[in-house]
């Protein structure tokens, strides 16, 4: 019996720290460093939304947009904006879209390319509560900032107040910084 | 390298296919284009399944759209349980109070409107620094029928009216209404009010939105003897207000005043010996078209009023009976927005555990709403949940969970796709 | 086994919804109307503070004012000031007590006596989140003040931040009316 | 008729004494007299085991007695995480962000201070409303070693600091730091910044708050390799900072210049090869008096450096060798601030539902902190949960766990019952 629990509990631990969502963690988790504690399971609403022109299948991992494992999101700390009444790449009604934001790069499997990814943050309304994803990939601390998503980049005109992230590809990377 | 590759593998003919997509040269693709920074997305008419749900921890209010399970959009609210009026025009106003200091400071209150379209705040109109906050999810704000007047009801303990004239967006003026509380429609520019000995005050405007009409009602009920709850609901002229022993008041405002009939049991002899009784922050809903009643019930002793729900008892309004039982699920749960699918997706028998789990917790049923289309949804939501639980309105059928981002569900509002009184 | 659930699910249905305090519920559940969905049980803080002066024994449920079936607590509805950094007739460090507030008649089963509480909030900061009591004696609707316990009662000078609430001795109920 | 009667039956013997007391005439009493209506109680001076804990939901911290349970009291934040700062004097400084209309309109950063023996503002310092704001509970203000003072790390994204003169409570002014960030002190009138190619930055204040010197020193991490976390603590004049890989970096400022002495690694390479790990949000604490550091530590991958930890390994910082390591319990689950003693208190074997629940959770544990006694505790917290797990910072032995009535516990400050740095 100990030995199945430590079984289940240790693939729970993979799989929550991988593509655990963790909902509403108001300010504190903003742009935060937060690994899920409670067993939660698949994406909310996978398949809801129809997939952009030119995206992959959404029913598939590296295609669905509203699940942390989408293959954009290697760097992500947030909440998802596709969850929140926005798209992967677009901010919810209301909200407006930092103009600053750090850059990671993730490997996109549809076509085998490392692409350039920023991860722009939507400003104005409250944290959005759905489809929480912490991947730290090329995440650096704060004193490197266009590197880190520890920081709130709602700042500037857009105010402080975090709600939801995107991930805007900016082109093919040019060399492999992984 | 598709991933979803796997989860189609049937037989072994799936996995030849499969290994071949796997193991073929992926085909010369051209680059993902850059794409542009700072698009926000417009909001799109709400459909019928579209609930507006109050989560007082986070002082909002999530448009949930309720057949795709998605969260279309927020808004925030000010201290308190944020709610929305709505107006024909496709406008929100949500009456808002905000402390310069968050907890302390200045206090200002306001209206904010929100126009079609759009959940971008498009203006405010300042009110008195005295708008009641109670823990109501109805009746501290209410539109005169022709969508020109909003009424806000001020507490300080003295109890008032603040007229917001909303074609002019300004603040048209405060009525006294001594030892009478809280706000409803009643009219083109009418508005009922709960007095502390069991009359009705009808307040009646002119448009400048002054009174011109203030009567007091007989008492139509003791106060003393079984309360009527403030969480009334509306169907064309009639409102209805449960009693805490289940009695329905009916109060017709479409003459030149209230007028009250014989209150009838939502319970039978029986059921009251059984001790069934109605209770929740948002326990009845009603079907306008079809004129169907939901009462949320439970089973419990005299000061359970406010006890969460078990079942939903739906009422024929015509006839004045019961035609359906509706057991309720628990709504789910969530830690800080996230659904606890507490085992769900762990081997068997581990994978029956969030249901057992739940099983083991009251219900919490809190609230309920119904959508106003022809193919209603019954929605409910837990003061202790982000989770909502629905069901087919009309064949009482359970459906799915659907999570709204929120920490509670305190208050639905489902203003779309029907008559919105 | 199906017995053993109900069972065991209605006591605790039972025992929640009369001793279970649940904590922090935001503005939403000021002087709310809030019985506990989750399985909660012990008393966080029993004996840890010192009787007040002629309190009877704090380990017994009518005379522990950190717990929800204390005497004066028949009507209450909020968090504990006893439990936020007050006692059961006291408010928080740094709030302000409402002047205001509703009342209600509670038995005391030290001398059998009813006596008139009254149930002032403790205002001006947020809520406290320990101990949260929900016991609905003598309450009635919003439109009868004097015994509601749905209106949020830091009004006025206090302003309307909710914090904690207090029960306090006004006198013997001079006749039952409960 | 006293309800503990029951509690204390033991024989037949104790059965029989209940009873006469049961059934004795109750002596006659007084009535209770009339109790005064407003007290509100003082602060008394916190013990050693008092910490505040920051709640990023709700914005605030709490006060928490750790020997009795208690919570002492709370002071609320604006936006983002709050942290105290606590001068020799016993007063807290917060410094806060606002909005005039809670997430949006008109933008107030502020230093709100609290007297001794109060938790009512006794005043407040206007300060530019570009405060950075960032998911860690240190780093973003500091003190003077001497109190006189406050540093605040501004990003918009361009970075600076604001420096409070805490004695004539005034904003004394800006400083730029271009391409450095967050804050440490370190000297009298000293600060330490981060800048992003490895170096630090040295900056010391004349009797007027203005920039006296800024110094940058050498590089002395290379970040593109191993970067250095923010999360250091500090003993006596040495800045203790973890890296990615383990090393820990001190800084001495005790001289004119900062300087580094040779990193030394927290993992040995065994260990290194298993994958453990430091990581977290608070992953380092210091007992200063006798020299021993904790630090948070996991097994996990490349990117794992914010993962919670599962064990508390205890370093000899003269030794700089491993002396101790502690198996971390989980902190517990609450909902909204409830504990969810889920199962406590029910049947056997359904009793032991709760820990067994725990045990299938991950440990998230994110934040440690030790109180600075000679009996000093070793507190963790969650950012899931408003529950922390006690230990005895010496032993290593779990005590119990303590409830703060917040929704999470993302910094813990313990600047009671000695040495502050």
């Amino acid at each position: 019996m100990d030995r199945w629990v430590t079984h289940v509990s240790r693939s729970l631990a993979r799989r929550t720290s991988r593509r655990g969502f963790l909902g509403r963690l108001g300010a504190a988790l903003v742009g935060g460093a937060a690994v899920p504690l409670l067993p939660v399971a698949r994406a909310q609403a996978a398949g809801a939304r129809e997939p952009a022109p030119g995206e992959p299948d959404p029913t598939s991992p590296a295609g669905d947009p509203n699940s942390c494992e989408y293959w954009r999101y290697c760097g992500i700390d947030g909440f998802l904006a596709s969850c929140c009444g926005g798209t992967h790449r677009s901010c919810p009604p209301g909200t407006e879209m930092s103009a600053v934001t750090w850059v990671g790069t993730c490997h996109n499997p549809e076509d085998g390319k490392d692409y350039v990814i920023s991860y722009n943050d939507c400003c104005g309304k409250s944290p959005c509560g759905k489809c929480f994803c912490n991947r730290n990939e090329d995440d650096k601390p704060i004193y490197y900032p266009s590197k880190s998503n520890d920081i709130n980049w709602c700042m500037g005109r857009a105010g402080v107040v975090y709600n939801s992230t995107t991930a805007i590809v900016l082109g093919v990377a040019t060399e492999p910084d992984r | 390298m598709r991933h979803t590759c796997g989860a189609r593998i049937i037989g072994l003919l799936a996995i030849v296919v499969c290994a071949s997509v796997l193991f073929a040269p992926a085909p010369a693709r051209a680059d993902l284009a850059a794409e542009p920074i700072g698009r926000v997305e417009p909001l799109s008419a709400p459909g019928p399944h579209s609930v507006w749900v109050s989560d007082g921890v986070n002082e909002r209010i999530a448009l949930v759209d309720l057949d795709t399970d998605d969260m279309r959009g927020m808004v925030d609210g000010g201290w308190g349980i944020t709610a929305g009026v709505f107006t024909a025009d496709g406008r929100i106003w949500i009456p808002e109070t905000h402390y310069s200091r968050g907890s302390r400071g200045q206090r200002s209150d306001v209206v904010t409107s929100y126009g079609p379209g759009s959940l971008t705040p498009e203006g405010e109109v300042p009110i008195p620094a005295k708008r009641a906050i109670n823990v109501l999810p109805v009746g501290n704000a209410a539109l005169s029928d022709d969508d020109r007047f909003l009424a806000i009801f001020n507490m300080t303990p003295a109890t008032s009216l603040s007229i917001v004239d909303l074609e002019r967006r300004s603040f048209a003026g405060e009525i006294e209404t001594p030892g009478c509380s809280l706000v409803y429609g009643a009219g083109a520019r009418r508005f009922l009010m709960f007095c502390g000995d069991g009359a009705a005050l009808w307040v009646e405007l002119d448009d400048e939105g002054n009174a011109i009409r203030k009567i007091r009602s007989e008492r139509f009920f003791d106060p003393q003897v079984d309360p009527v709850m403030e969480k009334g609901v509306r169907r064309g002229t009639t409102w209805y207000f449960p009693s805490f022993e289940g009695l329905i008041h009916e109060v017709d405002v479409s003459g030149p005043v209230p007028t009250f009939s014989e209150p009838w049991s939502l319970v039978s002899d029986g059921e009251r010996a059984a001790e069934w009784r109605i209770g929740g922050r948002m326990p009845l809903a009603v079907h306008r078209s079809s004129g169907r009643l939901y009462a949320l019930m439970h089973q419990g002793g005299p000061h359970s009023h406010k006890d969460p729900g078990r079942e939903a008892w739906v009422y024929d309004l015509e006839r004045r009976e019961r035609v359906d039982t509706i057991e309720l699920r628990n709504p789910g749960l969530t830690y800080l927005g996230v659904s606890m699918e507490f085992g769900q997706g762990w081997l068997w028998p581990f994978s029956r555990l969030y249901d057992w789990a739940l099983s083991m917790t009251p219900l919490g049923v809190a609230s309920l709403a119904v959508t106003q289309d022809d193919e209603p949804l019954l929605v409910t939501g837990s003061e202790f949940s982000g989770s909502l639980a629905i069901y087919d309105a009309r064949s009482g059928q359970y459906l799915r969970r659907v999570i709204t981002g929120n920490m509670t569900n305190l208050g639905i509002q489902a203003p779309y796709g029907g008559a919105t009184r």
